[in-house]
């Protein structure tokens, strides 16, 4: 119900090129979403959509700071994180029409995403199973005595399940390098979290398993940017795992096609208000930035993500014979079917 | 009669018993605004947000707190939304709520219905579309339900809640804007009673859930080939009607079970494996079953569709019952 | 590795006759675990026993505080709680012989015996299985209306299981009547819980769900008296969940058959000098106890207990018969089977 | 050859896997101090706790946190204690280590074996004896492994940690103390092929793990009245070693299964409905199953005794195969 905190800047002089390619990052997380949602009314993408529209800074001021090799698991939410992850927004939007040529070739659709070789180890379908994922990616990271870390994405209803307790104090007990991060949107699809949730969620409970946390306003990509590069810091340099409990917003409903007609006009209205892209575009524009400038690079990100999406389009479906490739080493997935 | 959805009449046998009996509640994610399909519409209006209540995001507390309050003077009707989410919640429906009355000598009973929606549906993927009847089906303690039609979603709806057992109900996804006709009056579906819903002399087609409508279709085909099959809809799965089955396949001589679910160890094999051990010399042609092969299901249309069970599929092996090829 | 806390005194005029039959419990529940021990040894018990020897003041101090119509639901170290439930001792006994007779009729044994009789729910052989059980039990009072509270005590080990996280959101959320107790032995089987527990414990786990919480030393029975009969009262006025955490120690190995040889002789000393009944006997003394009436009182119960253990001895087993009774109202649950 | 118990083949061949693979490590309560069994015996000395890891009480996690691990470029062995406390993690086994390779379209694989100590052991009673190994055998992505001897103890766990796909190790409980004749060298025994312990013409008893034994014995029992069974190990559930199986019913004619599970719905359906399908011709009488019926399983002695599947049962079955009563 309150709007997002007016966090204080933290960074007195602006790294313009640098700003200017997390803008264009957020504008093609938000075009591919946009156009993703106009190619489910179409009839191109038969599963459910969940976009992260509002969302668009936690994927470029937390994702989009990690190193390729660093690991990330996400949520069904994920596109965004995805993208800023570095994952192929071709490969992407095919993966969501059930293309060839799709991230998984098809097999996973929007909620399975995973792009391995930049890290990515996949979206998740059920609420709070990447939790566990990412502590062990993690402790495999410590096992093999490399330096990379493990991001771990979630919304703030996935913090009421058992494996986000499991999974933290296992980071915590084992000291490994894992980057927890509650992207708090108030929701749970139709439910608002706060209403099930006791006590003042992630941070706090992070807090009681000595796992150090900070609480953000996540509309404010240089506050996450400089949470994010602190707690990165101290994770690799083998300090154990940290949480960021990062506050936005949702401006669509839980999926593509629900109204959320349960929520206050004047709430979406305030978080409108704070749009994390139309923050970024302020702050460059203080920079110097004009506003032509900016519109191009809209322009550009919109065209490019349009072509991206008719090229989908134009993929072809995945030979039948694929529906039984990777089940397993052992074993005929045929046997005594049909 | 009237023609209502799948859907409504879970919606209504939930009403209906809720204002019978004031020891029943639903609870689960997003009751309040309607349930993710819209089972529970506008009922938090009727009986308010502690009988049709909210819950975290929790599934494992939702089942043991529902074993909780079945063993303490509830009825509660349970919503795991996917039944690939009833996996956060095994232990609580097997290790607790299953046994709970055995291990205690007979203490206490654990009156719950556990809404599992099931089946593949709109490209769901791996996650959100399994069917895991036979799991529940080999759990001493449960009792397992998988209804196929409007009215039967309304009558054995309504008596799995008045069941004292802990009742696994397993709605069918893609069923839920299914039309049909439903009794205006009360309405109850026995448990452990099949249907069959077509007769026939040639073969026995043994289904359920939405497998039902595809062994009509087939049958269909059939019997415009002159063969005539038997359909009977098992309607739950435990106890399952054995008997009604073993007579319509001494009648038919031939049995073909259809199943939603990867067959390989799935509930067909007990039927296939009973019916072969109890009519193996009345037996004219060797048991059969239908089912998805053994791999996860996909998102992409066309890997989807592959691992279903088809009409055409149905009646092709139906004919090679009658009518083996040449080996 | 620390003793248990010197925890100030908070009676400070003494109520003798009730002490005393506090003292005659905690004899009884440890007289009843010698013997069942001894009976093990002798095999009677086929089954494993976890004793609480060493652990009586919480099932003095909690437990017996509890009104008749209270619920509460144990663990697998459950017989001190469920005799100071109000449970039959020699039905439990039978239970842990496997006879007829036995609070489940032979069916569960130690891990599983329930009186229901008394409000006890069962004891349960999955750790924190029993804390969302709580809840519902706590959630089925609510809806009834009712004034009775459900007391759910667990160990050390449970906190780092999923449902115990979920159970005390549920319970909060909910504000149900819920007394959460953690039994901390400082062991979880063979493992050091501080070894594989994040941060310090249960109680900084419940307050950051904004449930009330106290750390207690759990070998003090007035102390616990005293902390149980302010968070009863405030729970069964209305006031939510509340969670007591009560240090205590294990003074045999986790199993009757574990010798334990992984914990410090020193440690194990340490606690054997904080030992709750001398505590009480000593409290006792100073109150005007003479040490006479004292051993009267523990040569009797303990009489009392052997003759209970005789009469288990001597009771029939079930009729073959019962293996199928209690599975269920619908189907044959010998269908098919032989 | 030297005899060893079943319990200290599985620690030589997890020490033998760790000590030729720097990747492979065990997770697990206690098992610094060796395990609930001791199956871990000394080894945290040689391999530090590391990699031979302590965990919290959190299945879930235990499975989860060895997914990623596994992804990742490990080969974790996982222990649940008992089979029963695998219910606390089954979203991670199912929805996540089975199904990841598959959605991720290839992308990874998941290396793990998932042990877990099964059956009926010492009145264990209802939470701490099940044998569920028809629900891993159902779930495309597993292959799923039941031990039921020193040898196969060793050989089969060695080849499940080498396998890239995750693995339902099964041990059984009653086992443990078992001895029995080993190899010294290097033994793998390969997964999806059974063994044919005993071979005989007039019954094939399939079965595994710890029925094994009592088939034996009442092969034995069998044999000095002229009944001459086969009787065949499955070692490995999934893939089942189909061929072998059919040909030995093709020679005898008669097959029954022994398992110790409940009977509905249980493995042995998969087998008898199979078998049923493939043979019926061939059948010189009908297909028939042993298990437990379908209640749980009780900590009494005597009522613990009655569910078991025991050689009397197993040679009352067989006989009455051969010479079916007088209906
Ligand atoms: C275990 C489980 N329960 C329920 C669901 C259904 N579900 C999908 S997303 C969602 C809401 C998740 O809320 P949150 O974690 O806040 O993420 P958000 O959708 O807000 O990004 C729910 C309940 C699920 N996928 N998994
Ligand atoms: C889910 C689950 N995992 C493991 C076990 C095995 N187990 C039984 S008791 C126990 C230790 C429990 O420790 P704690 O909760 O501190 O209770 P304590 O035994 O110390 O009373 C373990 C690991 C179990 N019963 N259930
Ligand atoms: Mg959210
Ligand atoms: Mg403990």
């Amino acid at each position: 119900m309150t709007p997002a905190p007016a966090a204080p800047q933290r960074h007195s002089n602006l790294d313009r090129p640098h700003l200017l390619r997390l803008y264009e990052l957020m504008l093609r997380i938000r075009a591919f979403e946009e156009l993703a949602v106009e190619a489910q009314k179409e009839g191109y993408v038969l599963g459910a959509i969940h976009p992260s529209i509002g969302q668009e800074a936690v994927a470029a001021g937390v994702c989009a700071q990690l190193r390729r090799d660093d690991l990330m698991l996400s949520t069904h939410r994920g596109h965004g994180h995805t993208l800023a992850k570095g994952a192929d927004a071709l490969a992407m939007m095919r993966e969501l029409f059930g293309r060839e040529g799709g991230t998984c070739g098809g097999k996973g659709g929007s909620m399975h995403i995973a792009d391995f070789e930049v890290g990515m180890l996949g979206a998740n379908g059920v609420v709070s199973a990447n939790i566990p994922i990412a502590a062990g990616a993690a402790h495999a990271i410590k096992l093999r005595g490399e330096d990379r870390i493990v991001a771990c994405l979630f919304g703030d209803g996935a913090i009421n399940r058992g494996p986000f307790l499991e999974g933290l104090n296992w980071a915590k007990v084992f000291e490994l390098p894992v980057l927890f991060v509650c992207e708090d949107n108030g929701f749970a699809a139709t439910t608002r979290t706060s209403s099930m949730t006791a006590g003042p969620g992630a941070a706090a409970r992070a807090e009681a398993l000595d796992i150090p946390a900070e609480t953000l306003d996540g509309n404010d990509l240089l506050a996450l940017e400089s949470a994010t590069r602190d707690a990165i810091a101290a994770i690799r340099a083998g300090g154990g795992p940290r949480l960021l409990h990062c506050r936005t917003y949702r401006m669509t409903g839980h999926t593509a096609v629900d109204p959320a007609a349960y929520r206050p006009a004047e709430e979406v209205a305030q978080w409108r208000d704070a749009d994390p892209i139309a923050r970024v575009a302020a702050l460059l524009q203080d920079g110097g930035s004009g506003s032509d400038e900016l519109d191009a690079i809209a322009a550009k990100v919109r065209q490019d993500m349009e072509e991206i999406c008719q090229s989908a389009k134009d993929s072809p479906w995945p030979a039948e014979a694929r529906a039984f490739e990777d089940v397993q080493d052992m074993g005929d997935p045929r046997e005594r079917a049909y | 009669m009237a023609a209502i959805t799948y859907l409504e009449a879970g919606r209504r046998a939930l009403a209906e018993e809720m204002r019978r009996d004031p020891s029943v509640w639903a609870v689960g994610e997003d009751l309040g605004r309607g349930g993710v399909f819209g089972q529970y519409k506008s009922l938090a209006d009727e009986f308010g947000p502690a009988r049709i209540s909210d819950a975290p995001i929790s599934e494992a507390c939702i089942m043991g707190a529902s074993v909780g309050a079945a063993m303490s003077g509830t009825r509660p009707v349970v919503e795991m939304r996917f039944s690939d989410f009833a996996l956060c919640a095994v232990d609580e429906l097997v290790n607790q709520a299953a046994k709970a009355r055995y291990m205690f000598g007979g203490q206490t009973k654990v009156p719950l219905v556990v809404r599992q929606p099931m089946g593949m549906w709109r490209s769901s993927a791996a996650q959100h579309s399994q069917s895991l009847e036979a799991w529940y089906v080999h759990i001493p303690g449960l009792v397992v339900v998988a209804p196929a039609t409007p009215a039967d979603n309304l009558g054995l709806l309504k008596s799995a809640i008045r069941c004292d057992d802990p009742v696994v109900y397993l709605e069918h996804k893609n069923l839920w804007t299914l039309e049909g006709e439903v009794p205006e009056d009360e309405h109850l579906t026995p448990l452990g009673v099949a249907e069959t819903v077509r007769e026939g002399r040639d073969v026995t087609l043994v289904t359920w859930s939405a497998q039902r409508w595809a062994c009509l279709e087939a049958a269909e085909t059939l019997s415009a080939e002159g063969i005539e099959a038997e359909v009977i809809d098992l309607r739950t799965l435990w106890p399952w009607d054995r008997d009604r089955v073993l007579a319509s396949v001494e009648k038919t001589g031939r049995l073909l079970v259809v199943q939603e679910a990867v067959s390989v160890a799935g509930f067909g094999a007990e039927i296939a494996a009973s019916v072969a051990e109890a009519l193996h010399k009345r037996l004219a042609a060797p048991v059969k079953r239908l089912g998805a092969p053994r791999v996860p299901v996909s998102y992409a249309p066309p890997l989807e569709a592959r691992v279903r069970v088809t009409a055409e599929a149905i009646v092709a092996a139906a004919r090679e019952q009658i009518t083996p090829a040449a080996a």
